[in-house]
């Protein structure tokens, strides 16, 4: 039956479509994440190094 | 904290109503009869082409009001939901020719909403391309007009290439396809299972753009303590 | 006679701030000048110089703030702000296919300038270019480029003048004609706010100096001539390296 | 008064600036008659029916050759920096833009005033029964475009790769008025009756219009930064 080929295609298409932009999402949240991270942790370091003297 | 568990609730409703949603599509939903079980993309194709349109006009409206107030969070809103806007006009493209190609047996036809669909999605696209090479002291002013002139043509193009086909081809008469009571419940359902998808879609987009702002706020003010 | 709206002073400028994407460009400035104050802005590159003095001739507008020249507001009234500013800046604003007199009479018709061909000669004459009046623009060495841009910017008779950079590209002459040209403009009255990196030029003629660094009005003072020895030391203390005095809430 | 005489002036200055050069009057014209030598070669000499494609080429021409000079309005001020000095003339946005547009639309009106007669002696059409409704839908179609191609010209000059994001703002919006104006021409060059035109004619004229008036609206905030 070449109808739920095509059906089955087209749903499929749709969601790889979603998951796609989710996951591309997900990453650009990560790189967020990660560049959050390195900021705070360069802060910490100068907050010890001055509190030494 | 009521806040969150709103959020949370409305996440959970939006997934339950997916799954819902698919349901009725596959089960409970009957066989078009003329058409044959392909009919069902019907259910994907038209919640898509619907939000399709609400993104981009939430775009023109929030350009608006960005031009009016001039606040940030606007053109935030903007660029997200015509993010969004291009993904569902994506799928409306990509599941319009895979539906129409064994009804109609052609994979697309000029007809003035398919033509209309596919320039306001090379519209958009432009929108997106814009943003990223204008200089960013003048993004959010230019997309904005963009943004407006972009919905603005909907309209326009709409009667322009009714005039250029004036033999429609079959999608007008489909339009007057007798649903049934069971295909018209799970139309209702789906649309609202989408549109819950795409509000929740929208919103963590526009809370992942801010947090990006912010962060990038928050690194030009450390570069500049650090670098004197 | 145009009618100028009262004002307190001639440039006023409240806690201007400026972001060029997430770079913080002006900081919040104030500056407050009165009519016949003739002040050079100092400071190293990328202060924000140019950012400034940009936005004090409404090219750009102040992200907040509020700016006020001759009374208009340039988000308001940016027309009848332009009527009476001139701004001279490194780019020469000239069009390079056209005469020296062309180029002129285009922005004479631009401001509406009454007696046009009468006002462009004696002009040309000033700056000394009266010899050339009909040569393209594009033929002109740097230094005759830029004594044309100078009388661009003064054909409507502006009562403030905004100076980036004049003296660049002149050669000795050029800058002592310029020098004379500045002089009469102040002595006529005029308010005049002028950028400059060379610390002599910038000093010969002005009564105020400001110095800005990474975005703030680091220094501003009136000025008289015997301090202008003392000025050298001063600016290197302020341009020189050090931790901003403000602290970071984390 | 005051308002048209700058205006002139822009327009005048913009003028003389070309005729000296002559750059982009000459690359225009010339790109259009090379376009059109290639439309000729490919579609071969025993086309079908010429008068269902001559409209199409003819407009495919226009807007190729049109973009030319689109880029050109806003971007040579900012290459040789008159901008800021435009700019700081008081003048209303709305004015610099309308003067541009009148420019753009003289540039683009020789160019087609050129190809069309290349055109009539390339393609060996007789077009001067049809002249005047020819030179009407002409007129609309190239007042829109130079309308909408000003304001995008203003927009482009502000990015980094000028000429690629002016084509992609261009081609898509100015989709309507390219069917418009390419189904008038057609039915005038099959030599129907005049009135038959007036829904084209009533769509180039809305797009025209409602450009104008966006560009009113917002042309201020294309150029303030």
């Amino acid at each position: 039956m070449t109808g739920t080929l095509y059906l089955f295609s087209g749903f499929s298409i749709t969601w790889i479509i979603l998951f796609i932009y989710l996951f591309s999402m997900v990453k650009r949240q990560k790189s967020l994440e990660i560049q959050i991270e390195k900021i705070s942790s360069k802060l910490e370091k100068v907050q010890n190094s001055q509190a030494l003297p | 904290m009521t806040k969150r568990i709103f959020e949370i609730a409305f996440e959970v409703v939006t997934f339950l109503l997916m799954f819902a949603a698919i349901y009725a599509i596959f089960i409970y939903a009957p066989i078009e009869k003329t058409m044959g079980i392909v009919q069902k993309i019907f259910y994907l194709h038209v919640p898509a082409a619907f939000l399709a349109f609400s993104a981009f006009f939430i775009t023109f409206l929030a350009s608006i009001v960005y031009l009016y107030k001039k606040d940030q969070k606007w053109d935030v809103i903007a660029y997200c939901s015509a993010e969004v806007g291009v993904l569902f006009c994506t799928i409306v493209l990509i599941t319009g020719p895979i539906w129409a190609k064994p009804v109609w047996n052609v994979w697309w036809t000029w007809d003035p909403r398919l033509t209309t669909t596919l320039i306001l999605w090379f519209i958009y696209l432009a929108y997106l391309m814009l943003r990223g090479v204008v200089r960013e002291n003048q993004r959010a002013n230019l997309s904005a007009v963009f943004g407006i002139i972009g919905f603005a043509n909907v309209p326009i193009t709409f009667f322009a290439i009714r005039l250029w086909r004036t033999i429609h081809p079959v999608i007008i008469t489909s339009e007057g396809i007798n649903i049934s009571k069971p295909m018209k419940y799970t139309l209702l359902l789906t649309f609202c299972a989408f549109f819950l998808f795409f509000l929740s879609l929208l919103k963590n987009r526009i809370k992942l753009e801010r947090l990006k702002i912010n962060t990038e706020n928050v690194k030009a003010v450390y570069e500049e303590i650090f670098s004197s | 006679m145009r009618k100028l709206p009262s004002y307190d002073y001639i440039i006023e400028a409240k806690g201007v701030k400026k972001e060029f994407g997430f770079k913080a460009v002006l900081k919040g400035i104030d500056l407050q000048l009165k009519e016949g104050d003739f002040l050079t802005l100092f400071g190293p590159n990328g202060a924000g110089k140019t950012t400034f003095i940009q936005i004090l001739c409404s090219l750009m507008l102040p992200g907040s703030g509020k700016v006020c020249i001759v009374g208009f507001d340039p988000r308001s009234d940016r027309e009848a702000l332009c009527e009476v500013i001139g701004f001279v800046s490194h780019h020469t604003f000239l069009y390079p296919n056209l005469s020296a007199f062309e180029n002129l009479k285009f922005y004479g018709t631009m401001y509406n300038v009454p007696a046009l061909g009468e006002k462009i000669e004696k002009l040309l004459e000033l700056v000394g270019l009266a010899d050339f009046p009909n040569d393209q623009v594009q033929t002109f060495s740097r230094g005759m480029q830029q004594r044309l841009s100078l009388a661009r910017a003064v054909i409507h008779d502006p009562v403030v003048l905004f100076l980036d950079e004049p003296y660049t590209g002149l050669d000795q002459l050029g800058a002592e004609d310029l020098k004379q040209i500045l002089v009469e403009f102040r002595d006529k009255g005029k308010t005049i706010v002028m950028i400059s990196h060379n610390l002599d030029r910038g000093l010969e003629l002005c009564n105020r100096v400001a110095i800005l660094r990474s975005g703030r009005l680091v220094y501003h003072e009136e000025i008289s001539e015997t301090e202008i020895v003392d000025f050298k030391p001063i600016y290197f203390k302020y341009i020189e390296k050090r931790p901003l005095p403000f602290q970071v809430a984390l | 008064m005051i308002f048209i005489r700058k205006l002139w002036a822009i327009v005048w200055k913009d003028l003389l600036s070309e005729l000296r050069t002559k750059e982009m009057i000459l690359s225009m014209c010339l790109f259009s008659f090379l376009v059109l030598i290639i439309f000729s070669f490919a579609l071969g000499t025993e086309v079908m029916d010429l008068k269902t494609i001559v409209p199409g080429i003819l407009w495919v021409v226009f807007i190729f050759s049109g973009l030319m000079g689109l880029g050109r309005a806003f971007g040579a001020e900012r290459d040789k920096g008159t901008l800021s000095g435009l700019l700081l003339c008081p003048l209303s946005p709305w004015g610099i833009y309308l003067a541009k547009v009148v420019g753009t639309f003289i540039f683009t009106a020789i160019m087609e005033i050129f190809t069309l007669s290349i055109f009539i002696i390339l393609f060996n059409l007789n077009l001067l029964p049809v002249l005047l409704p020819i030179g009407l839908i002409i007129f609309l179609g190239t007042l829109g475009f130079s309308a909408i191609g000003t304001l995008f010209s203003a927009m482009s000059a502000a990015t980094k790769s000028r000429d690629t994001i002016l084509s992609i703002l261009v081609f898509p919006i100015t989709v309507p008025m390219l069917i418009a104006a390419v189904k008038a021409t057609e039915t005038i060059l099959a030599g129907k009756a005049v009135a038959e035109v007036y829904p084209s004619l009533k769509i180039l004229i809305a797009f025209d219009l409602i450009y104008l008036l966006i560009a009113y609206l917002t042309f201020t905030f294309i150029i303030e930064e």
